[in-house]
């Protein structure tokens, strides 16, 4: 490729029907309240670790729904579990439980266990 | 897919093409890398279908490309076109017919700026005329030379002598067809048949007996794209939209790809190349590249023309399986001669021959 | 008490009005251009947010026409209408010549026609469909895709003809999201296996219990909602619709294939209105619908004195609030009939 | 020889428990931690053996707790436990005196009757017969309760009872059987022969006018002999385990072992403890106010028991503590429910072994790298150097009143303090404790321990009793630690803040983690009688109350959490107190979110009743305690 001195770019685009949704549908199972968020972004805004990074539970909530894992695995290190967004959440979303459970998802799709 | 909704469609975005006297202005992509699709162009007009067209020698680039990268200024380009238009009017026609969908997106372009804006209309008259002494009237007819084949294509269609059907298989080919996004996608009025659902090209394809091929990308850019590939380093981005456009319709196994926008040929057919180059990938059936087309280099494969003598040769990806496919001989050992039969140099690294 | 009032147009609002016209003891000549009154609400199914059976509705607005002081003219428009002295003489393309006291123009919504968003390939691919035609579905009861399958996947395309510049209507048509939401639970009910995907721009839940019933189609029926405008469809190799839109709170462009796509027409001035606005001089607005006199509080009185306006003629408005615009202009004609001494 | 084949099935399941019991114990002994060994040791010949012995006697015979918080059910157990006590021992005693020889093996004391059935004419011996249907009558008059309370909990005054897996049912049917099957197979003998005392003897006499009561007297001390047996045998895989098992509890607490953050021998022998009395369930705010009755202590001894998969108890409990203050074994509850979290979901590794006679250790998760947290992206700042950190903590930024009137009362002070997470801190570690992440919480204390111990201050202010709880128990720090009550308390005492009587009538609720979860019960409650009229709820100190917005359950919906906030703040509002106090940031906004009535926190009803005064900086001589604190 390097005669070129470009490359063909992999695309931003989304695409929804191939992506893996495992994780998205274990956390819906144990935690419908998953389905509540209206993405206001209250959670991100009053987030301790947001403070600090770009770490966004809405971001985190929206990509897992569309399948795009890769990036989530990365922010979800960030949480501190410490709750400020179950308490904002306009929605009665349980966040704290949608990232342990992500983790969990994680872990057992790693070990082909979803 | 439901053609009477795209009927529908397409009868609302008829527009209106003059029949004769045509004042042609050239393509800086083709007369240079598909001469023969043009010098064809006005073969199909004056010979075949006795057509009166002129080419004026003093018309020049229309600077598109240069405009689209930001080089040329608004005003110089209205007074580029104006010259045309003077030498127009000057040649005693009325009618324009232009070979390049950079230009005719240009030249619609203008003609709408002039006509929402008066005074940019007289700033032009005033640097043409204080330039060059010339003087210029707007055209009474802006017509892309697809949209005059389009006319013309049931009277192609009459003198046929391959239509577009796999002689292997006996079924329609199956075509994509292109269209260069400055054809309509800014002025849905001056396409034939709108910007969403155009049908300059799948008419003809129709009226010669193929099929057209609809597929998810259809709209999407070639990946030309002016500065992302002037400039090297957005290459990749041009590329990028090529390899994305092909992979989507090669699940379709399209025979063969018609476009009627200079850099869309050019682009769809070299960048075949590079992907293949990169990545070892091709899009077409069995490993083959897909080969670009312009119009009149298919409405001459129609009417049974030499294809050596329209320029296919001249493709990155060769034409041969589709020759096949369609029953057309040929003499490989013809391809690289010159008119009097001189062996030129083959160029290397040709796909699909 | 012998006056005479022409209600035009036997949709909602024109039935409710004529009907409380004639309570009020006035003669009314209830005049539709189709062959049976009722409007659109005849071809609805369910009705959002109770999800009640439109066919109450329309029950409810045929029993109250059905009263001795109310002439019903069907498959009558009107040609041409003039007010001399007080008097107003409206001519039909049946024939009659009528005069009024007072004029209640109630013509009412077109649906958007969904054709004209070219990119979505209404009536060019299969599967795409408006969100009448899926109301049409659910009255039968069958909804499939059209080569008879059950679909899978469906999306529903909010805003279509509504806040679009290309479209022509920078207004919002106000009911569409609430239609989605509950046309997205009913295709849950009758297809539990199905997935549905609401692509919005805003979701616009302002009415009572609209929000709640966003909630529960998330909450009970998994309806998926994707923030973003559809930005063109087309066939996949399967024959599905590919959808491109940008998930603008991902940040990301994203496309994904159904199964069948349902857009949601927005509401416009109807084309009949348009006719009487032309013949008639009444001021138009720049949504094309009927312009108020006043915004607070003269949402039914026109530029012309006696003539008054109802319903969706002027704004998008659900059923609840037609009704009350239908009531409120019979007030207003009330008035204008006692203050004329007529 | 003295020797019947009905006391085979007797003899084989006490000699199985025997063996069973000592098996365990040396497993038990040898998996324990090397301090906790030598703990037991001390424990054994020291004082402890004593206090042990009183305590067996009191808790595991007697039921002293259980008698103290429900008399029926504490009956129930007495009679049972301490009955057959005494029927054993004085049952020896009998086959002792009265028995051909001394020292006989055990089932000639429990079948004693059969072995000598003309024995009880004379007058001694008949006393003595006597006091043993004296002994029989009490254990059946217990056992005759907890009959009807398996069918009819209420009974006993219990709400709930626990439910039974199918061994357990085996179990309790033998168990149930033993004594009615003695009493039969006693009377039928006593009948035939003419012996027995008021129970036995008036019974046999009575069945011997209609029956064959020497041929009918056999068949039930087979009976007996096999529920004995089958109890016996089954003992180690039932709830019974508890029968053994707490007397080792109960020697181990004593010699001061303690649970600890790993599964051991300590939190296995409190597991087997547990008796599913279920007055933990009654105790619990899911069970009376959510209608959850799954998820209580008592269930997750008996799934760790069984091996099932905790998860979804062991996350699913506000960790109020509640059960662990009323648990009547004295289990620590909460420490082992914490180790299930920690264990996340190991339940692969528990294997079952001999069905369930031996189980192997619950083995912590191994650390996923995937996954692990990582708090790399903390910076770190230079704090300014100052003697009082003020850490509001996360929960306190979104109840600002309360940081606001933190700092009014600091201020007010004039002691040097810097509030340090005034723009937004790094939370404590204690939510990621909660949720079994403790390497992370670590990774999170670390950085705030760095933080406090740069800024040299000597004490640590929190309003947060989550923040409190932690900076007490993981962090270690060189500074006091307070909870802002503990701190406005000494602000009075030391008289640096002046404050006002406000003529309000105040109900104070006590947080989970300030008061059951670390003791602090009086300086709030200082705090406020220096301020208002103190009123007192039925729910004070350790009967305190739940918000229901605890961190520490990953399961609740809102709306149940909502139902508990509101049932608890009814009970504490019962006198319509003009201001619900809290010291807790999350009670505050659970409770402001389901009631009108005024929530406040302590801190904020401080900065209201405040004497403003002119800002001066106090010089440190002025100090007292808070000066003492920094020479500690």
């Amino acid at each position: 490729m390097d005669k070129f001195g470009f490359t063909i770019s992999k695309g931003r685009q989304i695409d929804y029907g191939s992506n893996d949704k495992r994780i998205a549908e274990y956390i819906f199972e144990k935690e419908p309240s998953f389905r509540l968020c209206i993405e206001c972004g209250g959670c991100a805004a009053t987030c301790t670790s947001g403070n600090f990074t770009g770490f966004s539970l809405r971001e985190i909530n929206i990509l897992i729904k569309r399948g795009e894992n890769d990036k989530v695995r990365q922010s979800l290190k960030k949480c501190m579990l410490c709750g400020k967004c179950t308490l904002v959440c306009p929605r009665g979303v349980n966040t704290r439980n949608i990232v342990v459970l992500a983790k969990k998802a994680f872990l057992k799709s790693d070990e082909y266990a979803i | 897919m439901n053609i009477e909704g795209k009927r529908h469609i397409w009868s609302d975005y008829q527009k209106e093409i003059a029949d004769d006297h045509f004042f042609y202005v050239r393509s800086c992509i083709r007369q240079s890398f598909f001469p023969g699709s043009e010098q064809f162009f006005l073969n199909l007009m004056r010979n075949i279908l006795g057509k009166d067209v002129y080419e004026n020698p003093g018309h020049t680039t229309c600077t598109g490309i240069g405009y689209h990268s930001d080089i040329v200024p608004s005003a110089t380009i209205m007074t580029v076109i104006a010259r045309h238009f003077a030498l127009m009017k000057e040649s005693g026609y009325k009618n324009i017919a232009i070979s390049c969908v950079t230009s005719f997106g240009l030249y619609t372009e203008i003609l709408d700026t002039w006509k929402h804006f008066p005074e940019q209309l007289e700033k032009t008259r005033e640097y043409l005329f204080k330039a060059t002494g010339r003087e210029f009237d707007i055209p009474e007819n802006v017509a892309h030379s697809s949209d005059i084949i389009y006319k013309f294509k049931d009277l192609i269609a009459q003198k046929a002598k391959n239509l577009l059907i796999n002689k292997i298989t006996g079924e329609p080919l199956k075509i994509v067809e292109h269209i260069g996004c400055h054809y309509a996608k800014m002025f849905p009025k001056s396409g034939v048949g709108g910007a969403e659902f155009p049908h300059v090209l799948s008419g003809m394809i129709e009226a010669w007996g193929g099929n057209v091929v609809d597929y998810p990308e259809r709209r999407h850019c070639c990946g030309f794209g002016f500065r992302q590939y002037l400039v090297q380093a957005n290459r990749g981005y041009s590329v990028s939209n090529t390899a994305k456009k092909f992979s989507s319709m090669k699940p379709f196994k399209p025979d063969m790809v018609l476009t009627n926008c200079p850099g869309c040929t050019m682009f769809m057919d070299k960048w075949q190349y590079t992907i293949k180059e990169m990545e070892g990938t091709s899009f077409g059936d069995k490993g083959e590249s897909i080969p670009v087309l312009t119009y009149e280099e298919l409405a001459g494969l129609v009417l049974g023309y030499n294809p050596w003598d329209l320029g296919l040769q001249y493709h990155m990806v060769q034409s041969e399986p589709l020759l096949k496919k369609l029953g057309i001989e040929y003499d490989n050992a013809d391809k690289f001669k010159t008119k009097d039969g001189k062996q030129m140099p083959i160029p290397q690294n040709l796909i699909n021959s | 008490m012998n006056r005479d009032v022409i209600v035009i147009g036997g949709g909602t609002a024109g039935m409710e009005a004529a009907g409380q016209l004639a309570k009020a003891e006035c003669k009314v000549t209830l005049i539709e251009k189709e062959e049976e009154a009722g409007g659109h609400v005849r071809n609805w199914c369910h009705l959002f947010p109770d999800r009640r059976n439109s066919a109450d509705v329309v029950k409810y607005l045929s029993d109250l026409i059905n009263q001795k002081n109310i002439t019903f003219l069907k498959g009558t428009s009107v040609e041409s209408i003039n007010k001399s002295k007080k008097k107003f003489h409206i001519k039909t393309n049946r024939g009659h010549e009528m005069l009024s006291d007072a004029v209640v123009i109630a013509t009412g919504f077109d649906l958007f026609k969904s054709e004209k968003k070219e990119e979505y390939g209404y009536g060019i691919y299969n599967n795409v469909i408006t969100s009448a035609d899926l109301e049409a579905m659910f009255r039968s009861g069958d909804l499939r895709k059209q080569n008879g399958e059950i679909p899978g996947r469906i999306g529903f395309v909010h805003c279509v003809g509504s806040r679009d510049e290309k479209s022509g209507n920078l207004y919002c048509s106000k009911l569409c999201c609430v239609t989605a939401v509950k046309q997205a639970i009913e295709i849950r009910e009758h297809l539990p296996e199905s997935k549905v995907f609401c692509f919005y721009m805003d979701m616009r839940m302002g009415g009572a219990h609209y929000e709640e019933l966003y909630m529960q189609s998330q909450e009970k029926y998994a309806v998926n909602f994707i923030r973003g405008k559809v930005s063109e469809v087309g066939e996949s190799i399967n024959n599905g619709l590919i959808v491109k839109v940008e998930d603008t709170l991902a940040g990301r462009p994203l496309k994904m294939e159904l199964d069948m796509l349902v857009l949601m027409a927005g509401m416009e001035m109807a084309e009949g209105g348009r006719k009487i606005a032309g013949m008639s001089g009444l001021n138009t607005g720049e949504n094309r619908f009927f312009a108020a006199a006043d915004n607070h509080f003269g949402s039914n009185i026109s530029n012309i004195k006696g003539i008054f306006y109802a319903g969706t003629c002027t704004a998008p408005m659900n059923i609840t609030e037609t009704i009350s615009h239908a009531r409120a202009s019979v007030t207003e004609v009330m008035d204008y009939l006692k203050e004329s001494n007529i | 020889m003295q020797f019947d084949p009905f006391v085979i099935p007797f003899n084989i399941g006490l000699y199985f428990i025997l063996i069973y019991v000592i098996t365990r114990s040396v497993i038990w002994f040898r998996d324990l931690s090397k301090p906790d060994k030598l703990r037991l040791q001390r424990g054994f010949f020291g004082i402890a053996f004593g206090m042990s012995l009183k305590e067996i006697f009191m808790e595991s015979l007697i039921h002293r707790k259980i008698l103290k918080t429900n008399l029926r059910l504490g009956y129930m157990h007495m009679s049972l436990a301490f009955g057959w006590f005494l029927l054993i021992l004085f049952g020896t005693i009998e086959a002792d005196i009265f028995g051909a020889r001394h020292l006989n093996a055990p089932y000639k004391a429990i079948f004693f009757r059969f072995f000598n059935p003309e024995h009880g004419k004379t007058g001694f011996e008949a006393a003595y017969g006597f006091l043993m249907d004296l002994i029989l009558a009490f254990i059946l008059s217990g056992l005759l309760l907890a009959v009807l309370k398996r069918f009819y909990s209420k009974i006993v005054g219990m709400k709930k009872t626990t439910r039974l897996k199918l061994t357990d049912k085996i179990a309790l049917t033998s168990l149930w059987l033993i004594f009615p099957s003695r009493l039969l197979a006693e009377s039928f003998t006593s009948g035939a022969y003419g012996t027995g005392s008021f129970l036995t003897g008036t019974l046999g006499t009575w069945l011997a006018t209609f029956l064959p009561a020497r041929q009918m007297a056999y068949p039930f001390w087979w009976l007996y002999s096999l529920s004995l047996g089958t109890f016996f045998i089954l003992l180690p895989i039932t709830r019974y385990m508890h029968i053994p098992t707490e007397l080792f509890l109960i020697f181990m607490r004593n010699s001061g072992i303690k649970t600890g953050d790993k599964a051991g021998t300590y939190s296995e022998v409190q597991t087997y403890s547990c008796s599913s009395c279920g007055i933990c369930i009654d105790a619990c705010q899911l069970n009376f106010s959510a209608g959850i009755t799954n998820i209580q202590s008592a269930y997750l001894m008996k799934a760790i028991r069984n091996n099932d998969d905790v998860t979804d108890i062991a996350y699913n409990c506000l960790m109020c503590g509640r059960c662990d203050q009323k648990c009547p074994v004295g289990i620590e509850l909460s420490p082992i429910r914490m180790i299930q979290r920690r264990g996340g979901e190991a339940e692969n590794d528990i294997r079952n072994i001999y069905k369930g006679y031996f189980r192997s250790r619950q083995s912590v998760n191994p650390e996923n790298e995937i996954i692990q947290a990582n708090y790399n992206f903390l910076k770190e700042e230079e704090p300014g150097k100052t003697d009082i950190i003020y850490f509001a903590g996360c929960m306190t930024h979104l109840t600002p009143a309360i940081k606001k009137s933190m700092v009014k009362i600091l201020d007010a002070s004039g002691l040097k303090y810097n509030f340090i997470d005034e723009h937004g801190g790094v939370c404590c570690g204690r939510p990621l404790m909660l949720s079994g992440q403790d390497k992370e919480a670590r990774e999170l204390i670390n950085f705030n321990s760095r933080m406090i111990w740069k800024s040299g201050a000597h004490t640590l202010v929190t309003s947060c009793p989550i923040c409190y709880k932690v900076f007490k128990e993981s962090y270690y720090l060189d500074v006091k630690v307070l909870h802002h009550t503990q701190f406005i308390k000494m602000l009075i005492d030391d008289g640096l803040v002046k404050m006002n009587f406000l003529h309000k009538k105040v109900v104070y609720h006590s947080p989970c983690d300030l008061g059951r979860g670390s003791g602090v019960y009086c300086e709030p409650k200082e705090v406020i009688s220096h301020l208002a009229r103190l009123e007192k709820s039925s729910f004070e100190d350790e009967n305190s109350l739940c918000c229901g917005g605890s961190l520490a359950n990953m399961k609740l919906s809102s709306s149940i959490k909502k139902k508990i906030a509101l049932d608890a703040v009814n009970a504490l509002t019962k006198n319509n107190p003009d201001i619900l106090a809290t010291a807790c940031p999350l009670c505050k906004k659970t409770f402001s979110s389901v009631t009108e009535i005024k929530i406040a926190d302590i801190a904020e009803i401080a900065a209201e009743a405040l004497i403003a005064k002119p800002l001066k900086i106090y010089s440190s001589s002025h100090l007292t305690s808070i000066k003492e604190l920094a020479n500690i």
